[in-house]
Order: structure tokens, then C-alpha cells, then sequence
């Protein structure tokens, strides 16, 4: 399975905290696009779409084209604004 | 004596100090660095007045990223200590957010190691800011003025050619 | 509410950063430097211990100094408030001896005004170290890297051209 | 009268504090080299000669052939080492 968790004003727009996913056909982190489809709002999908979220693979930063392990936690991480 | 710490409750800048001072005792140079809420904010040009701010973050993540921003200051500007304290939950207008404080030998290293913590932490470390205020809620963005401050390191690196440029710190952005 | 103090008696930083808080009620950023006594010193490239430093200065110059640098550093980098704490006299391994706070807006004001103000402080302040260690007694030149750090201001004004470049600061060396 | 204050180290080659003396013929900094002869040791006159040391009137850095006012307070300052 694999885990997808939102945050801050992305967390607004799926409407929940998190979700698991079968990992599927999925091989990469750009297949989430797919496969987050049935779970959160199509809008949330728009804007993964459009790459402005980062992305991370436990715990590390990822690029859309990274694999993805079976065991993933992946972070949808808005623009980060701490400090 | 952790180097990163996230927490909901407020930090004494006097302890703290304090401590670093016991636990870097050859220092001769110390660098603090605190950040806190301003009560006006300058977003898109209006003032508008913060009430507090809601600070979140992804543990985990974010402790590990603030250590390798450590990690990677040190490989550029040696010292003897760092530590980065980041409040996370409700921070009102005029509180204290976060400190990043440097003991190092000389107070070049003490003052370059602070500044590139902050900007890393700035713009790699995994806070999000919402701000509630007069104008309602918004979360808040990167700032463009840190991306460029981080740019700078970058420059600086590929011009020293001084520390490894692979790093998770270095974000695959498209 | 002096922005210059030159005392005998040791400061306290707990104290010292909540009156800059008080004081500069509007900033984001509170940047501290604080110079302490190393118990090694590498004068001429020999490890020697150093019981304690005899800090002398010339009354009324100094502080008249202090404050311009204060004004300079203003100028390029503006900030809420700026504050120097130097102490003279005697001064023993570990203790303090100097402490610049800036309060600004802003980080990188606050950083940046910090650093101009050490870096001037240690080149045109009227502030004469001794030594008193193991090896006996010995007065403190300045050092050639205290002078590139100045040095690098300079050319950053003359590169940006942003602030008066003939002061007091500048002084008529041959 | 013009009064000249030693520091630091060159106190110590002074072995005085501060001396008075008179302006006579005394117009510029670079004057005080002969003017301070019979007050203070050769030696010091002769590090002075060096221009290594930094001068001050009336609490500012001034250079060795700056004009001398009657009641100038001057220090006599070595390469200065606070912070």
C-alpha cells in the first residue's frame, strides 16, 4: 500500500488528511495522478497536474519521476513557508 | 542537547542561550538568530493585521531535513554547535517562532552558518504558515526574496566548488 | 536607552533580548552576536592559555565611534534598533566581552547590519586588548582578516554606490 | 595648549598617560614628531616616524598632515583590537 498525505492548503482542497492507495499499476511518483483519481477531488488533481506541489518519498524530497517503493509514504507538500 | 527541536511551547532566548554556552565551551563567537510573528504582514502589498498564526508541519520530514540543513552548514562554515528550536500550533501576533543559534570558533563562520540555516530552513523545511487575521485566513507561500537567498548559496557552492551540491536539500524542481 | 555601552560589568543576554524586545515591538527578526574570551589563542601560530584579556579604550571616542558605526551600518541596512554592549577592564577565560544586537524587519537586514557592525567594530573601535596567559603579557594587534572584512564592505558600497563613503570610519591610513 | 593621550601599547613605550604642551610652532599632525621630543623616549618618536601608529584630534581619526587646532586633544592610538 501506499500512503499519500496532505498538507496545509492542500490538505484543504482533497479534503482529508491522508489516503492509502493499492499500489497498482503504479510506478512512478507522476502515477499517483492515476491512482489518486477515485480519492480526492478532481481538483486536487488539477493542481498536482500542473507540478507546482513538491512532492516527497519518505521523508525525502522526490522528483515527479522518481520510483516509487511498494512501501511509500508520499508527502503532497504545498510551498513550504516556515521560519 | 538534540540540534533540532519542534515544539508547541514557547523557548527562553536566555536558557538557551545558556546552554549552548555550557555545551560549546572553546566558542568565541555565538550567532542567534530569532524570528517572530510581526503584527503587520505585507502580503500583496496590504496591511493587514495578523492575529496569530497557524504553524504545521510533517514530522518526521521536518526534523530530518533541519538536521541535514545543519549537516550541510557545517561541511561549509565549521563551528562547534548549531540548533534550530521551530514552534509549530498557534503563535500569536509578536511571539517568537523560531531560533537558529551557531557557536563557532570565529564570528564569520557563526554569522554565514546561522544565515544559510535560515534560508534553507526557509524554503526547504517542511512548515506551512497560516495566518489569521483581520482579512481572514490564508496560508501562507515561499517568498521569492528567500528562494533568491538560497540561490546565492548555490552560487557560492558552484564558485568555491567547497561542499557536495547533491543532496535532498537540492529539491528535483521541474 | 543607549544604543552604546561601555562597561566593566558582565551583561546578561536573557535580559539584553528581552529589553530589544520590548523596545523594537514591530520586528521579525532579532539577530545577536556575542564575543567571548576563547581560552586558546592562536597568536603566532602557538597554542597558549589565556587567563584573562585587560580591555582598555578611549573614553569618548569610543562611544562617539560605536554610535557612527551604528549610523553607517543604518544606512545600508536599515533596522528597528541596534545595540552595542563592550565591556573593558579585566575579563577572564569564557566570560563575554561584546555583544551587537539588531532588531529589523526583515532577516537579512538584521544579519547583514549585525555583521557590518562587528566587522567595523573590530577595525576602527577604539578598544585595545592585553593578554595575560602563560606566556606572559602581550597587547593584540588587528588582525589582516578583521581588515578584509571591512574591506569587503567597502567594496560593496562602491559597488552599489548606496551609502556616503566619507565618514570618520573612513580613516586617512597612508 | 594641546594635550596628547598615549594608549595601549604605546602608552607602555610612552610611559606616560597624556602630556601637555604647548602649540608653538605646531600647525600640522605631522608637527607633534618634534614638538613631543623632549616629553616623551626617543623610541616613541621613532615609532611615530613609522606612521604605523593612528592619530586622533578632538575624538576623530585624522590623518598625519590634518591641521592642528590650538586646544586639539590627541590621541596616539595602536592598531586597535576590541570585539
Amino acid at each position: 500500500m501506499i500512503k499519500v498525505l496532505f498538507f496545509a492548503h492542500l490538505r484543504d482542497v482533497a479534503g482529508v488528511n491522508q489516503v492509502q492507495l493499492p499500489v497498482g499499476e503504479m510506478v512512478r511518483v507522476r502515477d499517483l495522478l492515476d491512482g489518486l483519481g477515485p480519492y480526492v477531488p478532481d481538483s486536487l488533481i488539477e493542481v498536482l497536474r500542473d507540478e507546482s506541489a513538491m512532492v516527497s518519498v519518505n521523508h525525502k524530497y522526490a522528483g515527479w519521476d522518481a520510483l516509487l517503493p511498494d512501501d511509500a509514504e508520499v508527502g503532497i507538500l504545498p510551498p513550504v513557508s516556515g521560519g | 542537547m538534540n540540534d533540532v527541536i519542534i515544539c508547541e511551547a514557547n523557548f527562553d532566548v536566555g536558557e538557551e542561550y545558556a546552554k549552548i554556552c555550557e555545551q560549546a565551551p572553546s566558542a568565541g563567537a555565538i550567532v542567534f538568530f530569532v524570528g517572530l510573528v510581526r503584527d503587520l504582514y505585507d502580503t500583496q502589498g496590504c496591511a493587514e493585521t495578523v492575529e496569530f498564526l497557524e504553524l504545521e508541519h510533517y514530522p518526521g520530514m521536518t526534523e530530518s531535513l533541519c538536521q541535514e540543513i545543519i549537516d550541510q552548514a557545517a561541511l561549509r562554515f565549521p563551528f562547534d554547535l548549531a540548533r534550530i528550536i521551530h514552534r509549530v500550533g498557534i503563535i500569536h501576533a509578536s511571539e517568537q517562532i523560531v531560533m537558529v543559534a551557531v557557536a563557532s570558533r570565529h564570528r564569520d563562520n557563526a554569522f554565514q552558518a546561522a544565515q544559510f540555516i535560515m534560508d534553507y530552513l526557509k524554503t526547504r523545511a517542511t512548515f506551512w504558515k497560516k495566518e489569521v487575521g483581520t482579512r481572514g485566513e490564508q496560508w501562507l507561500g515561499k517568498k521569492n526574496k528567500d528562494v533568491s537567498a538560497v540561490e546565492r548559496w548555490q552560487q557560492h557552492d558552484s564558485a568555491h566548488n567547497s561542499a557536495e551540491s547533491k543532496t535532498s536539500l537540492t529539491v528535483n524542481e521541474k
